[in-house]
């Protein structure tokens, strides 16, 4: 068995459902951004597959992947902008110490 | 000649209660001449189209009429109309002479009053409108004008609305007409619904079923009823005489009450193609006639034995109309209207005197008040039927037509109404004019006062005579009277008043009518409360209805608002099972409806519970369902 | 390069947003960025009104289309009003530079959004338009519940662009390009339903649509309402025409997005307008109201393209009265009560209050009712009447929360003298909000037929 | 004229990242956590070599590794009060759990059916210049935006970390 | 002369009211002139209207102009005589209401200047012919009465102000709806333009609903009457004038001026279940306000009874009950419009509605107590004064039409109710012996009497003479007719 893009789109797949379990299930907001860059990482592969089988001229997959890299680094940095931000003020990074907003 | 004048008969009243009505009071005081002459004038101008038309004028060939269209709607046009012919002229005479005598007759009766000028705008208005009445020549006027005598008939009853007795008359009496109204109203649309039209020449001549036409004559003889105080629509003339005296004497003796004799006369054409009609009418007046009669025999306030002896005479009127002898209805109404004003002029000269209107505290007036004595002799006599006083020729008439149409029952009965009218005329006489002296310091009344009422006397005494006169007028023959007839009508009469006089009369002392109190219990217990009319109207119509409309405005404020809001009520309790209903019933709509969304929305709340997990979770909860539903439906 | 010019009023935006980042250090007035951002938004409206539709650019990437004109002079005439109001107000104790540079920056995104016909294009431009969001959600940033709300929005709005990028990643996949126009073929087969259907659960978290709404009150509730003006309503516009551009780009051949639409329209109008009403808030109110209002929108884009127009224009018949409302939250305070007895210290606001919020219930002549109107007429046209005696119902029902805010306008007492001084630029802003609730209404045909759009 | 991806290369590559997102999610030490993020960003950056994207691999390493786990672990280091904060308890999250096998497995069901694309990939890939030049031309459009999102996220994480001074 | 009469009538208030507000409460003495100069301008337009208006063609004064082509949207104004007949009616009382309420002294230029919104509202309402146009002055209306209620009324102002808003609000998203519905079938948005259109039976009979809901609300028809009660209560003299006066006629014109002419199917299907709900509206409302202890609550619940003999005329369609339906729908305006100015003029010399405080009038203050004697009257359908003249129309039109007799009988009796209910007021209110609260209270100011002359005035001439308002009517109800044979 040749491995070819369904082998690519599972492993996929599977790490963006770990991601996703991650980022619902982490209690340390960092931790839970970690969580949220693995399931970007799976999209990108995702993408880079997706690239080198269906239009492998145009590579347009792989330029999306690259945005996406951009998107992603930029929001993990804004992320933990904020993440210390908030731990200068609360002294932690709990979510579940942040239900001040509710109703 | 021109006879535009006609419209000025009606008119020249309305004018002077327009002048009046919206005058300060001190200014009203001062036009009241204006109100006298305006009648005056109109009793002149009656006198001029009543030879006008007479002799030679024939029924339903209006000798003058004009028109005023005051709707159209589509191409039917509804119109206001005066038509002078016989009948109109003849009633004419009759308001407007009873009309003028009244209001001289009150000058010098309600000088004193601070609002006199109130009441001789009303006073004035009621003309207008009685006179308008009896001139239209449709229904729908017939019945703009009937309203309005109505209100003014209110306004009278209630002129001394300080006090509570002519206030709750007051409104009785409006609506207890209102009621029988409502029949007229009714009539008045089936007629428009069956003819398109209200005047009297199209209606009378429209070819009626007997079905359609016993509709519209029972309706019309329900207004007449309650217009004329017919049994059981009666009990609010007793009352009504809470109203100033010559008020009484025009509007609930005279004229009004006998507008429904006379609607009935001029409906008479449908109420003959239903014939059903006819007989109900008969049966009516007897039943009043009788009843009424009983009433006034055990009544001790004077104006009370006469308005039920209007309503009984009322009756009387109603018999000959369901026996079809409309002519002998209209006589007896004229003249009914100068003997019964007459005598009511008569008993304000008493009570004036008196300061009472019972007639336990009367004796003696006769030597007190001679004039007055002497007109009211001519108008019980003519009351009692005795010859040759005016009532005697009319009511002779209506005994006659019942002989003459087989009516042996109803000829029975109107005897013995008869006999009871004789018995209550004598007994009022002897215990106002004979019985002993009870009162000093007495006198006569004032010239304004008693020259109306002589008169009134003098028509009321030579009046009969004229009676084939005025069938020959109307087209219909009203013969000398039989003397079989006559014999018996006297009889009944005289009996009635030697049993008068049997009881009051013969003794020099105050008759104590404890005696027959105790002789009869329960005769007299049924008519001294009046049958239980007023008790049962009282306790089960007006006792009923108040009761119903608290009931409803209490289910308005609580279940129909709460209805209204049913479905934010059930999804309240949807909403939130554990949710406590707090209970307010009343007044839910929007209380309800906001606090049912508040509570949903409170509910909607809970899940903003600030936890970031949490809502990732829903967030991932709902991507999951997507999915879940996604590959079941491509499945 | 001549197609760059037809982005000049990106451009425009873009300059102020750079120049707003070095004012502090040029010039020593306190809120010099918004005073020069202020025109040049408002030149970028014009410019872009000038321009005027032009089709496709940038090989397609781009397309002036009548929905991208209209929502791109929109954006930045509502930022104009905007910056206008900063530049009378400030945003609070914090200095306000970084706040316009940010804002600006977001327009940009917003305005590429609408113009996107490209998934790569419209995703990096939705990035760019809701990162700076986040940003202004916290921008106070000695606030620990301000920074709460900022993370809540960042880490939910993450989570669900993440989906939203999965969901492209397929739909690229499927259809070999990232073209609107050959996206056609992606709501065949089950893995292109669930593409769409993740496609669509980001822009449904953008637009703030039930179920997908929770950081809204939260992030709304935390930050300063100057900001919450801003957030609520230029980004939602460039949502809404991205997501109509969308759903038009799908066909929905495989019947997956109109269900969606359907579902997220019901959940938000039923969820918006009912949590409304227990709040105390104004922020927070404003929020479930944005809900709701998303609700009616989405039930327009289900309707087909008429609906379609009807959702573009109604966002901005939302965006407006919304704007106004916060800014006077932002000036007077965001709890209800602190509303109360305005209509004795600034009648005229408070009258104008009463067209902004009688606009958003969808009282005639406001723009609200226009908006509903054709967005309904639309929804019934395409069979949609269940949905639209729910979308009404609920509109009766807003009403109540509406009026709550009247309430306290009018009828309240407020013990404390207070507050804003005079500022003739937030009366500018005042007046040109309450000038388009009550024109655009008017003139809604006139309007959308310049850009070609008919309802 | 296909070419198949290196099977074995592929397999390890794909056990290494499925091994370390496992470990990243199970572990008990943040830190460890991070380094567990950065091993599985390496092994796709080796994927990518795999598939031809060499650029991708190499921003993959520059970016992720280079960039985000350190800021990343950075991070964690400075809101780690004590030592021990750093050793976390980490008992399985079963809700979290279903939801995310639940939406992995529909994704993967779909995928089961999705076979309009072929398996073997073309032979030829462009090579790092073809991609230089289409993301200058072609995608210059993203390329201006992805800058200013950089731009946009550097003002915000500098008002954030910023504003001591008050 | 090609001057826009008809938008001025509509929008010169609307200047107006920016004027006064304009001024402010500092200069609210110029304010209010200029309201009521706006007003009697706007009165004397529609008289010139009047004058002009030829009554043996339809619509007239048309003015025409596109607003939304792609929508079949238009700026359409037009009236026949119902439409006059009803502007006139809002002209006049919108000045009565102003001199009425000439002392008021919480913020009076935001009061008058909602007087004359809600003037615009009024008036659009009666003279717009498209939909949209027509559910924008319907709406319109809605906001200044929310305010005057809920600015000075009473002491539950609030509550009744937004219960009022919300039940008719609630009415008018129906409403709508079925516009919608029907731009949809016939791809206009004009009245006049859909009439004959000949829509399917079924389809009339759910948007002929749709408009029920939207129409019932605001005449109202029972069981949707109660936030009237509660609205006149709460509402300050001159706002329960033009509420009684004005707005509930708009649902009663709605049917007639769309409901009857462009479902006339569906009218026949409902005309029993309306003539039934009319009948229990009469009666009901007749008896609840028998049972009322305050005397706004009184004249409100009257309300609901007389709006019920519109009801009822407008369901029998024929020519005598539509033409009693508008004659009501005028006079209703009128002599309730009085009622209210008197039962207020009463309420500010004894700061008491309750009947049993408030006595003998005509004693002590005999030309406030004749007043409200002879509004009593004219209310409880007197022959001669203008109340008759609608009810007795509409019982004809039923009795000739299909409507059960057993519903006719039943509307009859309340005109006995009527008479009840209003008679007895005056008799514990007018009559008998001053009380206390009566003792030391002035009569009216000649101001006050100036307000209610010209409502006495129209009492009598269209009582007496019918053809004042039916010349006006009756073509209009005839083309109504047409329009509905023509289906």
């Amino acid at each position: 068995m040749t491995v070819g893009l369904p082998h690519l789109l599972t492993l996929s797949a599977m790490l963006f459902g770990i991601g996703l379990y991650g980022a619902l299930s982490r209690k340390n907001a960092v931790h839970v951004m970690m969580s949220l860059e693995l399931m970007a990482n799976a999209v990108n592969l995702n993408l880079v597959a997706f690239s080198r089988f269906v239009t492998p001229e145009a590579m347009t997959g792989q330029f999306f992947a690259v945005f996406s890299m951009v998107v992603s680094a930029a929001e993990i940095g804004l992320g933990l902008g904020l993440v210390l931000a908030i731990y200068r003020r609360k002294r932690s990074v709990e979510l579940d110490a942040m239900q001040e907003l509710k109703g | 000649m021109s006879m535009g004048y006609v419209l000025l008969i009606p008119l020249l009243p309305a004018l002077a209660f327009a002048v009046l009505a919206p005058m300060p009071r001190t200014v009203r005081t001062r036009l009241v001449p204006l109100a006298v002459g305006a009648v005056l004038g109109s009793l002149a101008l009656s006198v001029a189209a009543f030879l006008a038309v007479w002799p030679g004028g024939h029924v339903g060939e209006p000798t003058w009429q004009g028109a005023v269209t005051i709707a159209h709607v589509g191409d039917r046009a509804l119109s206001l109309g005066l038509a002078l012919e016989p009948v109109s002229a003849i009633m004419l005479l009759v308001v407007a002479v009873v009309g003028a005598a009244v209001q001289v007759y009150s000058l010098g009766y309600m000088h004193r009053e601070e609002r006199i000028g109130w009441y001789y705008a009303a006073l004035s208005l009621f003309t207008a409108a009685m006179l308008a009445l009896v001139l239209s020549d449709n229904f729908l006027g017939l019945f703009m004008a009937w309203e309005v005598m109505g209100l003014c008939s209110y306004l009278l009853i209630g002129f001394w609305h300080e006090q509570e007795a002519p206030r709750l008359a007051s409104i009785k009496a409006f609506l207890t007409t209102k009621v029988g109204d409502l029949g007229f109203m009714l009539a008045l649309a089936v007629v428009y619904a069956e003819v398109g039209a209200f005047d009297f020449a199209t209606v009378l001549h429209h070819d009626w079923s007997a079905g359609t036409a016993t509709l519209v004559a029972l309706l019309m003889l329900f207004g007449a009823m309650g217009k004329s105080a017919q049994f059981p629509l009666h009990v609010w003339l007793p009352d009504a005489m809470a109203g100033p005296t010559p008020a009484s004497a025009l509007i609930h003796a005279a004229t009004m009450v006998a507008a429904g004799v006379f609607l009935v006369v001029r409906a008479l054409p449908i109420f003959e193609a239903s014939g059903v009609a006819l007989t109900i009418t008969l049966w009516v007046g007897l039943v009043t006639a009788l009843l009424a009669g009983l009433l006034a025999m055990v009544q001790h306030d004077i104006k009370k034995v006469l308005a039920y002896s209007t309503i009984s005479q009322l009756g009387f009127m109603f018999i000959a109309l369901g026996a079809g002898g409309s002519t002998a209805a209209l006589y007896h109404l004229v003249t009914h209207a100068y003997f019964k004003s007459l005598l009511f002029l008569g008993a304000g000269v008493i009570i004036h005197a008196a300061h009472t209107q019972d007639m336990r505290e009367m004796g003696g007036l006769a030597k007190k008040l001679p004039v007055t004595s002497l007109a009211f002799a001519s108008g019980s006599l003519a009351l009692a039927g005795i010859v040759p006083f005016s009532g005697f020729w009319s009511k002779d008439e209506i005994l006659t037509v019942l002989l003459h149409e087989h009516q042996y029952a109803a000829f029975g009965i109107a005897l013995l109404a008869a006999f009871i009218t004789a018995f209550y005329v004598a007994r009022l006489w002897f215990r106002v004019f004979t019985a002993p002296t009870q009162q000093v310091g007495l006198h006569e009344g004032h010239r304004s006062m008693l020259a109306p009422m002589a008169v009134l006397a003098a028509i009321t005494a030579v009046v009969g005579f004229f009676g084939p006169t005025l069938g020959e007028f109307l087209g219909h023959e009203i013969p000398w009277p039989a003397l079989g007839t006559a014999a018996i009508s006297t009889a009944a009469a005289v009996a009635g008043i030697a049993f008068g006089w049997w009881v009051y009369g013969r003794t020099t002392s105050v008759v104590n009518t404890q005696a027959i109190k105790q002789r009869f219990p329960h005769a007299y217990g049924v008519l001294t409360n009046k049958y239980y009319f007023d008790l049962t109207y009282g306790y089960f119509v007006v006792g009923g209805y108040t009761a119903l409309a608290r009931g409803l405005a209490t289910f308005d404020g609580s279940i129909v608002d709460g209805v209204v809001n049913g479905a934010a009520r059930l999804w309240r309790s949807l909403a939130s099972v554990g949710w406590l209903f707090d209970g307010r019933v009343i007044d839910g709509a929007v209380n309800g409806a906001a606090s049912a969304v508040r509570a949903a929305g409170a509910r909607m709340r809970t899940l903003q519970t600030g936890s970031v997990r949490g809502y990732q979770t829903l967030v991932a909860g709902a991507v999951v369902l997507l999915v879940i539903w996604i590959l079941v439906k491509g499945a | 390069m001549s197609e760059l010019l037809l982005l000049a009023p990106e451009l425009l935006v873009l300059t102020g947003a750079l120049v707003a980042l070095f004012a502090d250090r040029v010039t020593t007035h306190p809120r010099a960025a918004a005073h020069i951002g202020a025109p040049l938004a408002l030149v970028a409206a014009v410019v872009a009104a000038v321009i005027g539709t032009r089709g496709g650019i940038f090989a397609g990437m781009l397309s002036l289309d009548g929905m991208a004109v209209f929502a791109r002079i929109g954006i930045a005439a509502l930022l104009a009003v905007w910056l206008r109001w900063v530049s009378g107000r400030g945003t609070g104790s914090e200095r306000s530079a970084e706040a316009v540079a940010l804002a600006m920056l977001s327009a940009v995104g917003g305005m590429l959004m609408v113009s996107a016909r490209d998934l790569i294009v419209l995703f990096i431009s939705l990035e760019l338009s809701t990162m700076p969001a986040y940003v202004l959600m916290g921008y106070r940033r000695d606030d620990a519940r301000g920074l709460e709300g900022a993370l809540k929005y960042f880490l939910l709005s993450m989570l669900t662009s993440l989906i939203m990028l999965y969901g492209l990643s397929f739909a690229y996949g499927i259809s070999g390009s990232t073209a609107f126009g050959d996206l056609g073929v992606v709501d065949s087969g089950t893995l292109g339903q669930l593409a769409v259907a993740f496609v669509l659960v980001g822009l449904f978290a953008k637009l703030s649509a039930a179920p997908f709404h929770y950081w809204t009150p939260d992030a709304y509730a935390g930050a300063p309402a100057s900001s919450v003006a801003y957030v609520s309503t230029v980004p939602k516009i460039a949502g809404v025409v991205a997501l109509a551009q969308l759903v038009a780009a799908f066909t929905d051949n495989g019947g997956t997005v109109v269900p969606v639409l359907v579902a997220g329209s019901l959940l938000s109008m039923l969820v918006g307008n009912l949590a409304a009403y227990p709040q105390t808030d104004l922020r927070r109110l404003m929020a479930y109201s944005g809900v709701a209002h998303s609700g009616y929108i989405l039930l327009a884009v289900a309707s087909g393209r008429a609906g379609a127009v009807a959702a573009v224009f109604y966002v901005v018949a939302y965006a407006v009265p919304s704007m106004a409302i916060m800014l006077l939250g932002s000036e007077e305070g965001t709890a209800l009560d602190d509303l109360s007895g305005l209509a004795a210290r600034r009648p005229a606001v408070a009258w104008a209050s009463v067209v902004w919020l009688l606009s958003l219930v969808g009282i005639p002549p406001m723009v609200g009712f226009f908006g509903k109107l054709t967005m309904f007429t639309a929804a019934l046209d395409s069979g949609l009447l269940w949905l639209v005696i729910v979308a009404v119902s609920m509109s009766v029902i807003s009403a109540g929360y509406y009026f709550r805010v009247l309430r306290a306008v009018f009828f309240g007492e407020r013990a404390d003298a207070c507050c804003a001084t005079r500022s003739p630029a937030a009366a500018v802003a005042y007046a040109a909000l309450t000038l388009a609730t009550l024109a655009l209404g008017i003139l809604a045909s006139p309007v959308l037929e310049l850009f070609g759009l008919r309802l | 004229m296909s070419q198949t991806l290196p099977t074995v290369a592929f397999y390890l590559l794909a056990f290494a990242a499925l091994y370390g997102a496992i470990s990243m999610m199970s572990t008990r030490n943040v830190v460890h956590a991070t380094v567990w993020l950065l091993e599985v960003m390496l092994a796709t950056a080796g994927i990518y070599l795999a598939l031809g994207a060499e650029f991708l691999a190499l921003v993959q390493v520059l970016v992720y590794a280079g960039a985000v786990a350190v800021l990343t672990l950075f991070t964690v280091m400075l809101t780690l009060r004590r030592r021990e904060d750093a050793v976390r308890p980490f008992p399985v999250a079963w809700g979290s759990l279903a939801m995310a096998a639940l939406f992995t497995g529909g994704v993967l069901l779909a995928l089961n059916g999705f076979c309009s694309v072929p398996t073997g990939m073309p032979a030829t890939a462009p090579g790092l210049e073809d991609f230089g030049r289409e993301l200058f031309t072609t995608w210059m459009v993203p390329f201006e935006i992805a800058s200013l999102v950089l731009l946009a996220a550097l003002i915000g994480a500098v008002w954030w970390t910023g504003g001591d001074d008050r | 002369m090609n001057l826009p009469l008809l938008t001025l009538i509509v929008f010169l208030p609307l200047f107006g009211a920016a004027a006064v507000a304009l001024l402010g409460n500092a200069r609210a003495g110029v304010g209010r002139i200029t309201a009521v100069a706006v007003a009697v301008v706007d009165l004397a337009l529609v008289a010139w209207v009047t004058v002009r208006f030829d009554v043996s063609t339809g619509m007239q004064f048309v003015e025409k102009a596109v607003w939304v082509p792609q929508a079949g949207i238009t700026y359409h104004l037009a009236l026949d005589g119902m439409s006059l007949a009803m502007v006139a009616l809002s002209a006049l009382l919108t000045v009565l209401a102003i001199v009425a309420s000439w002392k008021t002294e919480k913020n009076p230029a935001l009061w008058f200047s909602m007087l004359l919104l809600l003037e615009v509202g009024m008036n659009g309402v009666f003279l717009a012919m498209d939909f949209v146009l027509f559910y924008v002055f319907w709406e319109l209306v809605l906001v200044p009465m929310y305010f005057l209620i809920a600015t000075w009324g009473g002491p539950r102002r609030q509550y009744a102000a937004v219960k009022f808003f919300l039940y008719t609000l609630f009415g008018s998203v129906f409403m709508l709806v079925g516009i919608i519905a029907l731009y949809l079938q016939t791809g206009t948005f004009d009245i006049l333009e859909m009439v004959g259109a000949g829509l399917d039976p079924k389809f009339q009979w759910w948007v002929f609903a749709a408009f029920f809901l939207g129409f019932a609300v605001k005449v109202p028809v029972f069981p949707l009457h109660t936030w009237l009660p509660d609205a006149h209560v709460e509402a300050p003299t001159a706002a329960s004038v033009l509420l009684a006066g004005i707005l509930l006629k708009m649902g009663s014109y709605g049917f007639l001026r769309i409901s009857l002419p462009i479902l006339p199917d569906a009218a026949h299907q409902w005309s029993t279940f309306i003539a039934a709900l009319a009948a229990i509206s009469i009666v009901y409302g007749a008896a609840v306000a028998f049972a009322q202890t305050d005397m706004k609550k009184l004249v409100a619940y009257s309300s609901v009874s007389h709006m019920g003999f519109v009801m009822l005329g407008i369901a029998s369609m024929t020519p005598e009950g539509l033409n009693g339906a508008v004659a009501v729908m005028f006079s209703h305006g009128v002599v309730t419009g009085m009622l209210f100015f008197l039962v207020g003029m009463v309420y500010e010399r004894t700061h008491t509605r309750m009947i049993a405080e408030v006595s003998g009038l005509s004693s002590k203050v005999p030309v406030a107590g004749g007043l409200l004697a002879f509004a009593s009257f004219a209310s409880l359908g007197l022959p001669g004064l203008s109340g008759f003249v609608g009810e007795f129309l509409s019982l004809l039109g039923a009795w000739a039409s299909d409507i059960p007799v057993g519903w006719v009988v039943v509307s009859a009796i309340g005109v006995l109710l009527a008479a009840a209910y209003m008679l007895w007021l005056v008799q514990r209110v007018v009559l008998g012996s001053p009380s206390p609260a009566v003792d030391h209270i002035t009569d009216l100011s000649r101001r006050e009497v100036l307000v209610l002359v010209p409502l006495v005035v129209l009492t009598f001439v269209v009582g007496i003479y019918w053809d004042s308002l039916l010349r006006f009517t009756d073509p209009a109800v005839q083309s109504i007719l047409v329009m509905m044979g023509g289906a």
